[in-house]
């Protein structure tokens, strides 16, 4: 429909609905915080089932979060901070008009955002290989003691605590066994731990009302209950980062795009707003990343102590 | 309700906070007159007043007036305040619990309510209650979030899976009031519930002695079918409930969903009733709850007898009122006391008093 | 173009910000990192029981607040960009406030049995 | 004020192209990035659940003409009023204002050319569609019966698969929502026309600005709800199923998060309407047009703080309950500002009774009447005795259908001639005004009555002594369905026959009465310039002496 109107001083780039080129820029800018704004609260429905069920089940949330890859979590963070950083340069390069830069930046942000992924991967891989995905037989399946001790011992055991150093490798032989899973059901073994974690809250005396419900049967401790509750700290783990690895996938197909523009030379000092948009969008999945891992990485390792 | 007017206009007031229940209501509908008829004086009036003389008038401008919106903002909030004042005063009468109030026991389940008092009585879709008791009900619930609703007491509470609720009344006036289900919960929703029975005392420790059945086999089998232990909720005539139509069944022969055969006859609908899970009927899930423990052996000769009723040419056959001989009835009175539910109230129920329970749990 | 008082001409703002304070503003990210780490070992919960969680996000919210002012320079821009973003941030805290104000005064006083 | 800047186009010679006549493709229909067609294709789509809506509705009233189940069994009545509730709230009622009379009329009433994001807002239609029907297909195929709340965990663990499907539906149209909400908030922001300021705003703009807030603030929260209703089923993961450690009333908040505030995405444009009737019929400015404004405003705001009260009997903290209590007792008071401006307006006003301003009429009293009882089902104890009874389905049939259905009746039959260029019936307009007005009280007045009585809602059968009050609700019904029917019939039939309706036919002093009927793609041939307050009907309003006007239309 834009071909109705006869305006001839249109820049290229001026949709037809615009009076000029800062309304435009200025539309974009506020539609995307605007977007953003609804992207939190999209979040927030996940922080706050987080709260509720953190709030309920410290412990088991604690057990549960010293089993993620600490060591690997902050490195992501890193690796984000970094591509943030570029990401920010891109724009301050698109706005001095220089087009070569921005390409570097654009490449290097595409770079730390697929590195953060990766990384993703090989601890969704490792949560697969350990029976910690919280979907009924979405994990590996191992046969029996002797076949699995075989195929995948070594590597488990550099992830294990990971962060603290070789004080657990003792478990090594006893997690052999423990992770025997023949239907792929989420497992939880790692009682040595849990068992301490327990009975320092049961001296201290705090275990939630919830807790006290939720981890005994009959005043027993319930091995079965506990692990049902530690399901819920991986759902929650599997929710909110895959949701966030989501949003770094449409990022990176941002980024590409900005990539070609940024090639074909489009942006100028006067007009780069998409890639500052963009940039508000990378930084946004960013900070979501900065809340998340310490919620989720670092929620209970003092405990470890 | 016992409201026999022609159109029903107000509930039995029949518990001790009923009426601050009712008070509140008419301080709010008198609010409510109080500024609806205010505005709608208003509105009538400059309709009239004002109407178009001159098409496309410019009639004087009026701005607004800072004092009148303070007015009308400030007025309305005073007003509002007392209302919340007052129905913070009602809630807490309404949810702060009685310490010293007699227990029962609630579990709501698809699409039946169990009771049990603290004497042990369990009964199903009643509930039976001495006047002039504070009651408290301890309730939750075996499926799904279902809601307690006694309308003549004014109070309702939802009933949450995984932990108690709780619910208290004192019942000041005798007679038969509506009990039901007011969260939706599924199919039979609609025919979760029951009556709750507000005897004198003197009647309610009858009640709790047990007393003989002044019905007939077949419609004490009726009630126990239709009411009290809500099998109609499951086995419904139509066959669209969850169990199969009883209608006919009696004295045919009855696949099973191992592949065997079955004759219907007593000991097989008491086994059914006792022991569900032995003998699966074909096309149907194992879903049917044992009802171990809360029929009497009694209740249970007059569902067969009633079972048998459904089947006019099998009843013929059988004759009187069965004596099926139970397969391990022993074990069960040995474990429960035979005073549990008992299938007759000496106050309202009468067959007649039935019809109206009868058509809401019934097609 | 109407009235532009709520939103600031956005074109000025590269003169704010160049590439040494880009890298502050990292470093101090990267900093923050790393102290978020380290003092999630320590045990503080004999300080007071949450006070883990407590540094954890007052970390993680300078970290944001970096973020947000510089990276996406929002310290430059209007009102209105400024409103939104406090604003979001309140409309989450209602949500969780008033969640848990629930879960967390569920059977007491009074009302328990 | 002084200089008058004539912003009408010259009157002597017709348009050739407006927007329904340039392109008749279909591709220039479903390719468009017209906000007006959009509106129009919006209007269509709605209207159709409107009447998917009504039909089922159509067959609650039925079933409960006896007290037994008899018309329709538990299973199919608990189908069928899910069915219901899901198409209206979703499907019409929530899109009904803002996708079809905002999309048309706010870049219209602030002199701009289009929405700020065209193709955004064509996406919106177009994601709106697929959920429509990916729910519908839902609904009426398999059928889902778990109300429109979606209750766990009778929604993940014993309704049928459908439930994932209509969820997945409603996940799609909340996205759709959220975007026509962004579009607003953006374009009201910055494409408003020179001169016109924030306070010169015509107030359906300021209520949609609201509106669009509690979209975008709020949609997301439901979209990721559901997202959780469907892996706790799908992979029963102990989110909301307490065997698991999942808690069952978390669902309750965070559904409720979204859809109390949605019920203000559903009256807040209705009410921006009404004060545009108000104003218009009475012609003068509004009473205390700041208040107006800001109540809108703060009904958005305040509305977030009070979603608890649906929670009243479920067993959250009655702590918590006082405080969902209160505050709900405060989010009336910005109403009550509302419907006093709104009667001051009238006052010394010249009032005409066009068919819009009936129906405005019977907003303010059905409003009243369902704000009001609001009021009762705010006060906690109160509540607990009203809750999940027909006293709630009574409350929000008189402000969903009472008051927003009615408001969106009135602002079509207000537009209709600016949408279309062409001129409905009158008498007809009046009379199908007065029979929905009539049908509706009768149909719903009687629930309350039967609430109080105690008739629990979503009961395929009731208990026998409540008959007579159900025959006159669904006598009601009738009367409403016939005086629902006759809009469909007399404002289709003014497309095909009805008179051209003029530019300004009422001579009103609007942005969008000073462009042709219908508008041209672009809306407006010169760029236009404001220098008038809203409602401002005295003589230097920029439009032509109102005699001479006269003179022509006589
Ligand atoms: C358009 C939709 C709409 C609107 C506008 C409202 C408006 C209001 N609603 Fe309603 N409501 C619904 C739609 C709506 N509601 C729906 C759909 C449900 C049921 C959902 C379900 O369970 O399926 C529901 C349920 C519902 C409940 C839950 C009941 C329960 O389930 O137990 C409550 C409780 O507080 C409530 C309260 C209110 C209040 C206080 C207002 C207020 O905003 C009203 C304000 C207006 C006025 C007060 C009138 C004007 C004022 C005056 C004339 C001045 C006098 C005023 C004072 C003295 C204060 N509503
Ligand atoms: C926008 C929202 C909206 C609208 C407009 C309506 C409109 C109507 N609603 Fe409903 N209703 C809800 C939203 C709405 N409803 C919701 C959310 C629920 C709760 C569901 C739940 O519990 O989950 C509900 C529940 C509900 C119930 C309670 C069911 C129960 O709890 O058991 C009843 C009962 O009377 C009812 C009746 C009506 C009637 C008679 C109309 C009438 O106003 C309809 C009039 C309109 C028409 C009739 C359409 C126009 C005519 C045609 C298209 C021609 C075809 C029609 C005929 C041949 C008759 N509705
Ligand atoms: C929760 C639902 C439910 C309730 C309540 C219920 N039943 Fe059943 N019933 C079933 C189902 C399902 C079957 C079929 C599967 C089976 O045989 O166990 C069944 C089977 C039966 C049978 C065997 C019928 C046949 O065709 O073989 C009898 C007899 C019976 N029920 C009687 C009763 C009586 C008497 C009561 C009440 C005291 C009752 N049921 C309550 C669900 C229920
Ligand atoms: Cu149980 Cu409804
Ligand atoms: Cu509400």
């Amino acid at each position: 429909m834009s071909d109705t109107h006869a305006h001839d001083y249109h820049p290229p780039g001026l949709q037809h609905q615009f009076e000029d080129m800062k309304q435009q820029e200025e539309s974009n800018t506020i539609g995307m915080w605007m977007f953003l704004a609804q992207e939190i609260m999209f979040f927030g429905g996940l922080f706050t089932a987080y709260l509720i069920f953190r709030s309920r089940y410290p412990m088991a949330f604690a057990a549960g979060s010293n089993h993620l890859d600490a060591f690997l979590g902050g490195l992501n963070t890193l690796v984000l901070i970094v591509s943030s950083l570029t990401m920010a340069l891109t724009v301050y390069y698109a706005q001095k008009g220089n087009r070569n830069l921005q390409v570097i930046m654009i490449i290097l942000t595409m770079i730390f955002g697929s590195v953060f992924l990766v990384v993703k991967a090989v601890e969704y891989t490792d949560k697969y290989n350990h029976g910690l995905v919280p979907f009924a037989t979405w994990n590996k399946k191992t046969k029996g003691e002797a076949e699995h001790a075989k195929t995948e011992e070594p590597k488990e055991v550099k992830h294990f605590f990971a962060s603290e150093g070789g004080e657990k490798k003792a478990g090594g032989a006893e997690a052999e066994h423990h992770y025997v899973n023949t239907t792929g059901e989420f497992q939880w073994n790692d009682w040595e731990k849990t068992d301490e974690l327990i009975k320092e809250a049961q001296q201290g005396n705090f275990l939630t009302d919830a807790e006290k419900i939720g981890y005994f049967s009959n005043g027993e401790f319930d091995k079965e209950k506990f692990t049902g509750r530690v399901r819920i700290f991986y759902w929650i783990y599997f929710a909110m980062t895959g949701l966030h690895g989501l949003h770094m996938i449409v990022g990176l197909g941002m980024m590409l795009w900005l990539l070609i523009m940024a090639w074909r030379n489009t942006y100028s000092a006067e007009y780069y707003t998409p890639v500052e948009i963009s940039g508000l969008y990378w930084h946004f999945v960013d900070i979501v990343w900065i809340f998340l891992f310490p919620l989720l990485y670092l929620l209970g390792r003092h405990f470890l102590h | 309700m016992q409201n026999n007017s022609w159109i029903p206009l107000f509930p039995d007031q029949a518990s001790s906070f009923a009426w601050q229940v009712d008070a509140l209501y008419f301080y709010i509908i008198a609010v409510c007159l109080f500024f609806g008829i205010g505005v709608v004086i208003a509105v009538f009036w400059f309709a009239m007043k004002y109407r178009e003389t001159e098409k496309y008038a410019s009639p004087e401008e009026i701005h607004g007036s800072n004092v009148l919106e303070i007015t009308w903002t400030a007025i309305p909030f005073i007003i509002a305040m007392t209302i919340f004042v007052f129905g913070t005063y009602v809630f807490f009468t309404l949810y702060r619990m009685p310490a010293d109030a007699t227990e029962v026991y609630v579990v709501g389940k698809q699409w039946m309510w169990k009771f049990q008092h603290e004497t042990g009585q369990r009964e199903i879709n009643e509930l039976h209650i001495p006047v002039n008791t504070k009651i408290k009900l301890v309730m939750t619930t075996e499926d799904v979030i279902h809601d307690v609703f006694i309308p003549a007491f004014r109070t309702k509470a939802d009933v949450v899976p995984g932990r108690y609720t709780y619910l208290w009344f004192e019942a000041t006036k005798p007679g038969k009031y509506h009990l039901y289900c007011a969260e939706y919960c599924g199919l039979n929703h609609s025919g979760m519930g029951g009556w709750v029975y507000v005897m004198e005392q003197r009647d309610y420790d009858n009640w709790l002695a047990g007393n003989v059945s002044n019905q007939t086999p077949v419609e004490a089998g009726q009630d126990l079918f239709q009411n009290k232990l809500g099998c109609a909720s499951c086995h419904q005539d139509t066959g669209s409930g969850r169990g199969p139509s009883l209608k006919g069944l009696f004295g045919k022969d009855q696949k099973l969903s191992n592949g065997q055969t079955i004759k219907v006859d007593e000991s097989y609908i008491h086994e059914s009733i006792l022991n569900p899970q032995a003998q699966i009927a074909e096309g149907f899930q194992p879903i049917m709850p044992t009802f171990k423990g809360q029929v009497t052996e009694d209740q249970i000769n007059q569902l067969v007898a009633y079972i048998k009723s459904l089947n006019p040419s099998a009843a013929n056959s059988t004759g009187s009122n069965s004596t099926a001989k139970p397969n391990a009835p022993a074990a069960n009175t040995a474990t429960k006391p035979p005073a549990t539910t008992n299938t007759n109230t000496n106050t309202t129920v009468k067959p007649a008093a039935n019809t109206a329970s009868n058509a809401r749990g019934n097609k | 173009m109407a009235d532009n008082h709520d939103n600031h001409d956005e074109h000025e703002q590269h003169e704010h910000m160049n590439i040494p304070k880009y890298i502050g503003i990292f470093l101090v990210l990267v900093v923050g990192t790393i102290l978020t780490y380290v003092t999630a070992q320590w045990n503080l919960d004999v300080i007071f029981p949450g006070a883990n969680t407590l540094l954890a996000l007052l970390i993680a919210f300078t970290k944001m607040s970096c973020v947000v002012l510089f990276f996406m320079h929002v310290y430059w821009n209007g009102k209105l960009i400024w409103l939104t973003v406090v604003g979001s941030f309140v409309f989450l805290a209602i949500m969780f406030a008033f969640t848990m104000q629930d879960y967390l005064t569920r059977g007491a006083g009074i009302f328990t049995k | 004020m002084m200089e008058t800047v004539a912003v009408t186009r010259d009157t002597s010679k017709k348009p050739e192209l407006h927007y329904l006549n340039n392109g008749y493709s279909v591709a220039s229909w479903l390719l468009t990035k017209d906000h007006k067609r959009i509106a129009m294709l919006y209007l269509m789509s709605v209207s159709f659940f409107f009447m998917l809506g009504g039909i089922f509705a159509a067959l609650i009233r039925l079933e409960l003409m006896t007290p037994n189940s008899d018309l329709l069994e538990a299973g199919t009545y608990n189908r069928v009023f899910t069915a219901h509730g899901v198409i209206m709230v979703f499907l019409f009622l929530i899109p009904a204002i803002p996708a079809t009379l905002g999309n048309f009329f706010v870049p219209l009433m602030i002199g701009a050319k289009d929405l700020a994001f065209p193709r955004i807002n064509l996406l919106s239609w177009y994601l709106y569609m697929a959920g429509g029907l990916i729910a519908a297909y839902a609904l009426m195929n398999g059928g889902v019966d778990t109300g429109w709340t979606f209750y766990v965990p009778y929604s993940t663990t014993f309704s049928n698969g459908w439930v994932l499907v209509t969820g997945l539906g409603a996940f799609v149209i909340g996205f759709s929502s959220i975007l026509t909400g962004l579009n607003f908030i953006v374009t009201i922001h910055t494409m408003r026309a020179p001169g016109m300021t924030w306070f010169r705003l015509p107030l359906f703009i300021w209520s949609h600005y609201a509106t669009s807030l509690i979209m975008i603030l709020g949609t997301p929260v439901v979209a990721i709800t559901i997202l959780l209703l469907a892996l706790e089923r799908v992979a029963k993961i102990g989110i909301f199923d307490p065997a698991i450690g999942g808690d069952p009333i978390l669902f309750q908040h965070l559904f409720w998060f979204y859809s109390h505030p949605a019920v203000y995405i559903m009256v807040l444009p209705s009410m921006g309407i009404i004060s545009e009737l108000i104003a218009n019929f009475s012609r003068k400015r509004i009473f205390g047009y700041e208040f107006v404004a800001f109540s809108s405003i703060a009904i958005a705001v305040i509305g977030f703080l009070v979603w608890g009260h649906h929670l009243f009997v479920s067993g959250q903290s009655v702590y918590a309950a006082l405080v969902f209590s209160i505050l709900t007792l405060v989010v009336a008071i910005p109403s009550a500002v509302k419907t006093f401006n709104w009667t001051a307006t009238l006052y010394k006003g010249s009032i005409s009774y066009d068919t819009p301003m009936l129906y405005a009429f019977s907003f303010l009293g059905l409003f009243l009447i369902g704000g009001l009882t609001g009021l009762f089902l705010g006060t906690a104890g109160m509540d607990i005795h009203l809750s999940d009874t027909y006293f709630i389905i009574a409350h929000f049939h008189y402000v969903m259908v009472g008051s927003t259905v009615i408001g969106y009746l009135g602002g079509l039959h207000y537009w209709w001639s600016k949408m279309t260029g062409k001129q409905y019936s009158e008498f007809w307009g009046k009379i199908s005004a007065m029979l929905v007005f009539v049908g509706f009280n009768l149909t719903f007045f009687p629930q309350f009555i039967l609430g109080y009585l105690g008739m629990p809602r979503r009961y395929a059968s009731y208990a026998e002594e409540l008959q007579v009050l159900n025959i006159f609700s669904t006598a009601g019904a009738g009367v409403l369905a016939v005086g629902m029917i006759m809009p469909v019939i007399y404002l289709t039939m003014s497309l095909i026959n009805g008179k051209d309706a003029g530019d300004n036919p009422w001579h009103l002093p609007g942005l969008e009465w000073r462009t042709s009927s219908p508008p041209p793609t672009e809306n407006f041939y010169e760029p236009p310039v404001v220098t008038w307050e809203a409602y401002d009907f005295s003589e230097d309003n920029g439009l032509e002496p109102k005699k001479e006007v006269a003179k022509e239309t006589v």
